[in-house]
């Protein structure tokens, strides 16, 4: 895979505003502002995979990171109203040998990747079997933009990837795809249980008696709350 | 949160509600006025449609309205009606008016006499509020609440209008477009 | 006035499970300066508290200062939205102290005018409730009737809102020329009216799912509130001062009362659209029958009622309202006192909207009809 | 002056030089670009993790570290594809299942500190220190 | 031929200073983004100014009259006033968050005008593989506009509004993606531009294959735009303005348009997923006869008009029905739209399924072919339409056995008991 001309702009553009972004997501001080730079970083990691020709993967990325999830940090982060640490009183960062370890635990990391790249890319290409040049690969690749249906201005080709994507997701994936919807259930259900409050339960009529008998030595309101009949 | 009581429903209200008969019955009845807001010819000409364009269109008053005062003058001699009888000021609940008279000496059948003479009225509209009681007890027709009623100005010593004022009564505001 | 206490701490939305919400005294549905402090549980309400006192104006003390005759026109601006109701409370209190005998013409057309702006202010409230929980169509239409009947005070009275409609002792002007005519006309093209906004209110699912159930109150808990009006009969309560102590000519007339049966928003709702309907039988009744005659009693100069105190009162188009008068014998009122609708049906707020959610509250509050100018007088 | 910087300027820009192969290079990302990104990407996220005190920019620095993994995926399945490997999406399919687990592993964590902030209120790490309470 | 000869005129002109492909990926792509801007943004005005009239006209008004013939210069005197306006931060605003908030939500708004098919050929902007997701996912972004705002703002009614707009847009995101998988099945491509052309190539519209789905996305629509019935987040009458309760001027004009302008994406959307989008029957006698540019646009005209009655469905609902409340509201997200959706998809598979099978096995004709969409034939649509009325009442059947029990939304009756009672005078009576 080589990507050229403007495509190769695009992908310094966006690799860099990722990487800032995610910097920026680990350094700004308030945490909405966190997030909205890691709202940045995934948009243009999106893009990088616009590029490598994985739209439907990106499509997904915005509609569920973007869209939901990062809605819901919010959502969160504004329920735990965190005034501390933006007026600045509180520090944001760990201790300073906390901080000072694991930054040489990055620079370790760092090297060692970029180390583990530089030498396994070429030991790839090495591998690998039909060996084509750039330019070669570029020739093929139009070749087989070209059997593709054309869009309806005529400047794009309609690919057959997400329907691969989904022939593969539900032949040869379809385990794993049902037990990700279970663990999504699971998911769901598990967070509706962990944000409940007592005051819920009690009124769900959904605690243990033992338990609301200690419960309500601390909170005789408790015993207010009438289990609610339909 | 209480229960009410609601009585079983019948298959044919049922139906109803399955088929949204509620909503549409609504829907339709907002539909009927749109088309015949835009069907009706004369729509913008006002039938059918409410609307008054006030400073275009002045809208006719009651005669009965009562809106900005006015001292009457008799319509030949020009004379004011006013006989300083401070009656107006007493009625008013407000104290919104003051009637300032000057004796004059006239001579009556060969006798001279003294009679009370309106030399200035005082009217603050800023605090009147229209309710027509001075009209009332005016024993001659002469202070009266007319049919104007655009009273704004620009400053608060604008409110208080003074006889002249009170006898050739304000300007119409004029609106262009 | 009582202080409110508010958290000043900065909380967040989970460090404390209450939350105070400041609705009003600016706010689009509290109907005027009324200010209710929410302590708010999520959205839905666990305690609430009004704060009025923003429109008071000194009504009952600016009356004690004043000429039996000058006082009329203040009351108009107790319930600005019933002023003929609240002018005519007044000048009956004051013709019974009087022992005034006023003539059948003034006390028929008396009728039919408070029932119009008994219809006026309930569309008002119409208006203002279908706003409140979201129907804006029927707010313009409701005003479109109402300034049928508006015109009609302005045509009889010269004035549209505050109309300083009686005089003591009966009526400033007889009927204008039209009068019949227009009324007529009115009474005519009323029936079809509220079958509109019955059309697009009564069976919609979304107002029937808005108002059914909220604001609940028993019968029981109405009565010891001391509400009065519609509030009092959507819980059941056959209670109107039209039928149990007649006045003007409210005696010789044949109409219903439209009683709720659960006490709920929507109960409350269907009586007054029942009321409206009643009162158009009343105004046809009335201007039927409507004698000749003059309009006026005979007024002595200066009027000073006898020493004594003296209570009267009316069924307004939000409840009873009420007139207390004590006289020394002079031509200005020792002291008066007013029982305003509004101000005792607002105490039943709280009962009505805890265990509700915010969108309830102002639904409730749009259904209990309050005019401020009479609650803080 | 001028004399001192030209030879360095004509080392940089000399046809193989290390300066010019990498401007070259960068010319055509490919495959490498891509996991290099990636790895930075993981790095900060890791750096993220270890460093903040605030339980919800961790997490913020966990999604990151995901998608970098995700950015990992696609590249090579691109790069498979272009190989005309058999299985050319799979990566595509990874990055799906990734995708998912992140969404779920965000419902759950964020319900475990809305809980966690319930009962300790607070959500400096530092300062949830015990094993049970 | 000659009508409309400039558009080909101008590309001439085009390829004299630049190559063929600049043209054709870069200067053309940008002169339709600026009309479809233009367009879009006078559309949006104008939607203002037609909502007005529509709300006036039900409610025997006149509506705005006073600026120019029929006060159709309104929305620019409206647009020049909001220009002038101060520009209000509140002090402990977020300044940033505060001042980006607006510009998001009017982006993730037109961002998405690049995809929707407005006609053939050259009247659309991009033609992607993913045109639908692509439509939900960037118009999902417009929450984080709402709820940024809202907390940005300071204000306790501005944070309810952003919390209660944000729950609210997240859970009908789901429904509007469920309810148009039916339609998916029979395009069989996420292209909108496909889309349309698997319609056309079958001439039917998929909003009769799928009038539960249709429904389910009006629905979810109007919700996910906040508007009336579903307008919680900014219900006047509870929290005063909800998120842009502190905004004033140029900003809130922005969340306005943005507001107006994603009311013409989702309209812009169902009429291209169910109703043909520029596809019209006879259309393309003007494309046989070698008019083409005229073809193209008779074709977004047929599409403005299709969009148009759509959008006249949100004003009518919006002047007609009252608001519902934030629990209803999401009891009909989660209890009622996302089952129906489901279902939907179960019976829209299954119908697939079916009819694929009276293909195979039966040996009746059912399907022509699988190039553009899934091409039926007259006895494969006739099933098809049966199959999509039976549906919506199966759906509808299935949803209210389901949701028996919900005291909020369920099949309750008409309550008119109130009693008339007539008490003899004088004497005080309880009843």
């Amino acid at each position: 895979m080589v990507l050229s001309g403007y495509e190769a702009l695009f992908f310094w553009i966006f690799a860099l505003a990722a990487i800032f972004a995610a910097l920026l997501t680990v350094m700004a001080r308030n945490a909405v502002h966190s997030a909205l730079f890691l709202i940045s970083s995934l948009v243009s990691v999106a893009a990088l995979f616009v590029l490598s020709g994985a739209e439907f993967i990106a499509g997904v990325q915005i509609l569920v990171y973007v869209g939901g999830v990062m809605v819901l940090f919010l959502f969160v982060i504004m329920l735990v109203n965190v005034g501390a640490e933006e007026m600045g009183r509180e520090e944001i960062f760990n201790k300073q040998k906390q901080v000072t370890a694991s930054l040489i635990f990055c620079l370790l990391l760092v090297g060692g990747v970029l180390y583990a790249v530089s030498q396994g890319y070429p030991a790839l290409q090495a591998a690998q079997t039909n060996k084509r040049t750039p330019e070669k690969m570029a020739a093929d690749q139009a070749e087989r933009d070209r059997s593709l249906a054309v869009g309806a201005t005529g400047t794009s080709r309609i690919t057959a990837d997400t329907e691969l994507v989904g022939g593969s997701l539900y032949r040869y994936a379809s385990l794993p795809f049902e037990i990700a919807s279970v663990l999504l259930l699971v998911a769901i259900i598990g967070s509706v249980m962990l944000a409940r409050t007592l005051k819920q339960e009690v009124s769900a009529d959904d605690v243990d008696p033992e338990t609301l008998q200690e419960e309500l030595a601390l909170d005789p309101e408790l015993a207010k709350l009438e289990p609610r009949v339909e | 949160m209480p229960l009410v009581k609601t009585p079983k429903a019948s298959f044919a209200q049922k139906l109803k509600r399955f088929f949204f008969v509620d909503l549409i019955k609504g829907m339709g009845l907002t539909l009927k006025y749109n088309l015949g807001a835009i069907i009706d010819k004369d729509a913008v000409a006002g039938k059918g449609i409410y609307t008054e364009q006030y400073p275009k269109v002045r809208p006719d008053v009651a005669p009965r309205f009562h809106g900005a005062p006015r001292l009457n003058m008799d319509p030949e001699t020009h004379d004011t009606l006013c006989i300083a009888c401070n009656l107006c000021a007493i009625a008013c609940p407000e104290d919104c008016i003051d009637v300032i008279a000057m004796d004059v000496e006239i001579v009556v059948a060969g006798k001279p006499r003294r009679k009370k003479v309106l030399d200035e009225f005082i009217f603050d509209t800023s605090r009147c509020m229209f309710c027509a009681l001075c009209q009332e007890a005016c024993p001659t027709s002469c202070l009266e609440l007319t049919q104007d009623f655009e009273l704004a100005t620009y400053s608060r010593a604008g409110f208080v209008w003074n006889r002249e004022m009170l006898e050739q009564g304000r300007e119409t505001v004029k609106y262009t477009s | 006035m009582h202080q409110v206490e508010i958290a000043t701490t900065q909380e967040t939305l989970l460090d404390s499970p209450e939350m105070v919400l400041n609705m009003g005294p600016q706010h689009p549905s509290t109907h005027g300066v009324l200010r209710v402090v929410l302590r708010l549980d999520g959205e839905t309400v666990i305690d609430l508290d009004c704060d009025i006192g923003y429109l008071h104006r000194g009504m009952e003390k600016i009356a004690e200062n004043r000429m039996y005759t000058m006082i009329a026109p203040y009351w108009d601006r107790l319930d600005y939205i019933a002023a003929v109701s609240n002018g005519l409370v007044w000048v009956e209190t004051v013709e019974q102290m009087m022992g005034l005998d006023v003539p059948p013409r003034a006390h028929y057309l008396r009728t039919i005018l408070t029932e119009l702006n008994r219809i006026a202010s309930h569309l008002l409230w119409l208006a203002t409730h279908a706003l409140d929980i979201g129907a804006i169509t029927v707010l313009l239409w409701a005003l479109r009737e109402r300034e049928e009947i508006l015109k009609i005070f302005e045509r009889q009275f010269g004035a549209r809102l505050t109309c300083h409609a009686w005089r003591v002792g009966g009526m400033p002007n007889d009927a204008y020329d039209d009068f019949h005519k227009d009324v007529k006309q009115f009474v005519n093209n009323f029936p079809k009216r509220i079958d509109e906004y019955e059309t697009v209110l009564s069976e919609n699912r979304i107002w029937l799912s808005r108002t059914v159930g909220i604001g609940v109150i028993a019968a029981e808990d109405a009565i010891a509130i001391g509400l009065s009006g519609p509030a009092l009969r959507g819980s059941g309560v056959a209670w109107d001062v039209r039928k149990s102590r007649p006045y003007a000519a409210y005696a010789d007339m044949d109409f219903d009362i439209p009683l709720g049966e659960n006490g709920d928003t929507y109960d409350r709702y269907l009586v007054r659209l029942e009321e409206m309907r009643q009162s158009r039988r009343i105004v046809d009744q009335a201007l039927e029958n409507l004698p000749d005659g003059p309009v006026n009693a005979k007024l002595p100069k200066i009027v000073k009622p006898p020493v004594g105190d003296y209570y009267h009162s009316i069924e307004g188009p939000k409840g009873e309202i009420g007139c207390y008068i004590v006289s020394d014998g002079t031509a200005q009122p020792w002291r008066v006192r007013v029982r305003p609708p509004s101000f005792v049906n607002l105490q039943a707020l709280r009962q009505m909207c805890i265990g509700h959610l915010v969108a309830d509250v102002v639904a409730i509050i749009g259904t209990l009809d309050i005019v401020l100018g009479e609650i803080d007088r | 002056m001028l004399n001192f910087f030209i030879p360095i300027l004509a080392f940089l820009f000399q046809e193989q030089s290390w300066l010019m192969r990498a401007a070259d290079a960068a010319k055509r990302p490919d495959l490498s670009k891509f996991l290099v990104i990636g790895a930075l990407l993981f790095i900060i996220g890791v750096a993220g993790v270890l460093t903040r005190r605030n339980i919800i920019v961790i997490f913020m620095s966990i999604e990151l570290i995901l998608n970098a993994a995700n950015l990992n995926f696609i590249a090579f399945s691109r790069y498979l594809q272009d190989n005309g490997s058999a299985n050319a999406v799979a990566g595509q399919l990874f990055a799906v299942f990734v995708i998912v687990v992140a969404a779920a592993e965000a419902a759950i964590g964020l319900g475990i500190v809305i809980a966690l902030y319930r009962n300790k209120e607070t959500i400096w790490v530092d300062e949830i220190d015990l094993l049970k309470w | 031929m000659l009508l409309l000869a400039p558009v080909d005129v101008l590309n001439d002109l085009l390829l004299r200073f630049f190559s063929d492909e600049t043209v054709k990926y870069f200067i053309w792509p940008l002169i339709q983004i600026g009309l479809v801007v233009t367009l879009v943004a006078l559309w949006v005005a104008y939607a203002t100014y037609l909502e007005r009239k529509i709300s006036a006209f039900i409610q025997a008004r006149l509506g705005p009259m006073r600026v120019g013939p029929w006060g159709l210069l309104q929305p620019i005197a409206d647009g020049l006033k909001l220009l002038t306006k101060e520009d209000f931060i509140p002090e402990k605003a977020d300044r940033w968050i505060f001042f980006f908030a607006p510009y998001i939500a009017v982006a993730s708004a037109f961002i998405v005008f690049s995809v929707i098919p407005f006609g053939p050929d050259w009247a659309v902007i991009a033609d992607v593989n993913i045109g639908l997701l692509l439509v939900l996912a960037v118009s999902s972004v417009g929450v984080l506009a709402l709820i940024l705002a809202g907390w940005s703002s300071n204000s306790k009614y501005a944070l309810l509004g952003g919390l209660r707009s944000s729950a609210q847009m997240v859970s009908y995101e789901v429904a509007m993606g469920l309810s148009l998988i039916g339609a998916l099945m029979f395009a069989r491509t996420l292209s909108l531009s496909g889309i349309v052309g698997a319609q056309g190539s079958d001439s039917i519209w998929y909003i009769l294959y799928q009038p539960a789905g249709f429904l389910m996305f009006l629905i979810s629509g109007i919700a996910e735009n906040n508007r009336a019935p579903f307008d919680l987040p900014e219900a006047e009458s509870e929290l005063v303005a909800g998120f842009h309760t502190e905004y004033s001027g140029m900003r809130w004009s922005l969340f306005f348009m943005a507001e107006y302008a994603a009311m013409v994406v989702v309209t812009a959307v169902a009429t291209t997923v169910y109703l043909g989008g520029w596809y019209f029957p006879f259309v393309y006698r003007l494309e046989e006869s070698g008019y083409h540019n005229l073809y193209v646009l008779v074709s977004v005209l047929v599409f403005l008009v299709k969009a148009s009655i759509i959008l006249y469905i949100y004003f009518w609902l919006r002047w007609t029905l009252p608001r519902f409340r934030y629990d209803q509201l999401m009891d009909i997200g989660w209890k009622w739209l996302i089952p129906s959706a489901l279902i939907n998809i179960v019976l829209s598979a299954f119908a697939v399924f079916v009819l694929q099978a009276l293909n195979g096995w039966r040996g009746i004709q059912t399907i022509e072919g699988l190039d553009r969409g899934m091409n039926l034939t007259a006895t494969g649509k006739g099933i098809m339409i049966a199959f999509g009325l039976a549906g919506l009442f199966i759906t509808g059947v299935l949803l209210a056995r389901i949701n028996w029990r919900s005291r909020d939304f369920n099949l309750k009756t008409q309550r008119r008991n109130i009693r008339l009672v007539n008490v003899p005078k004088g004497k005080p009576a309880r009843a």
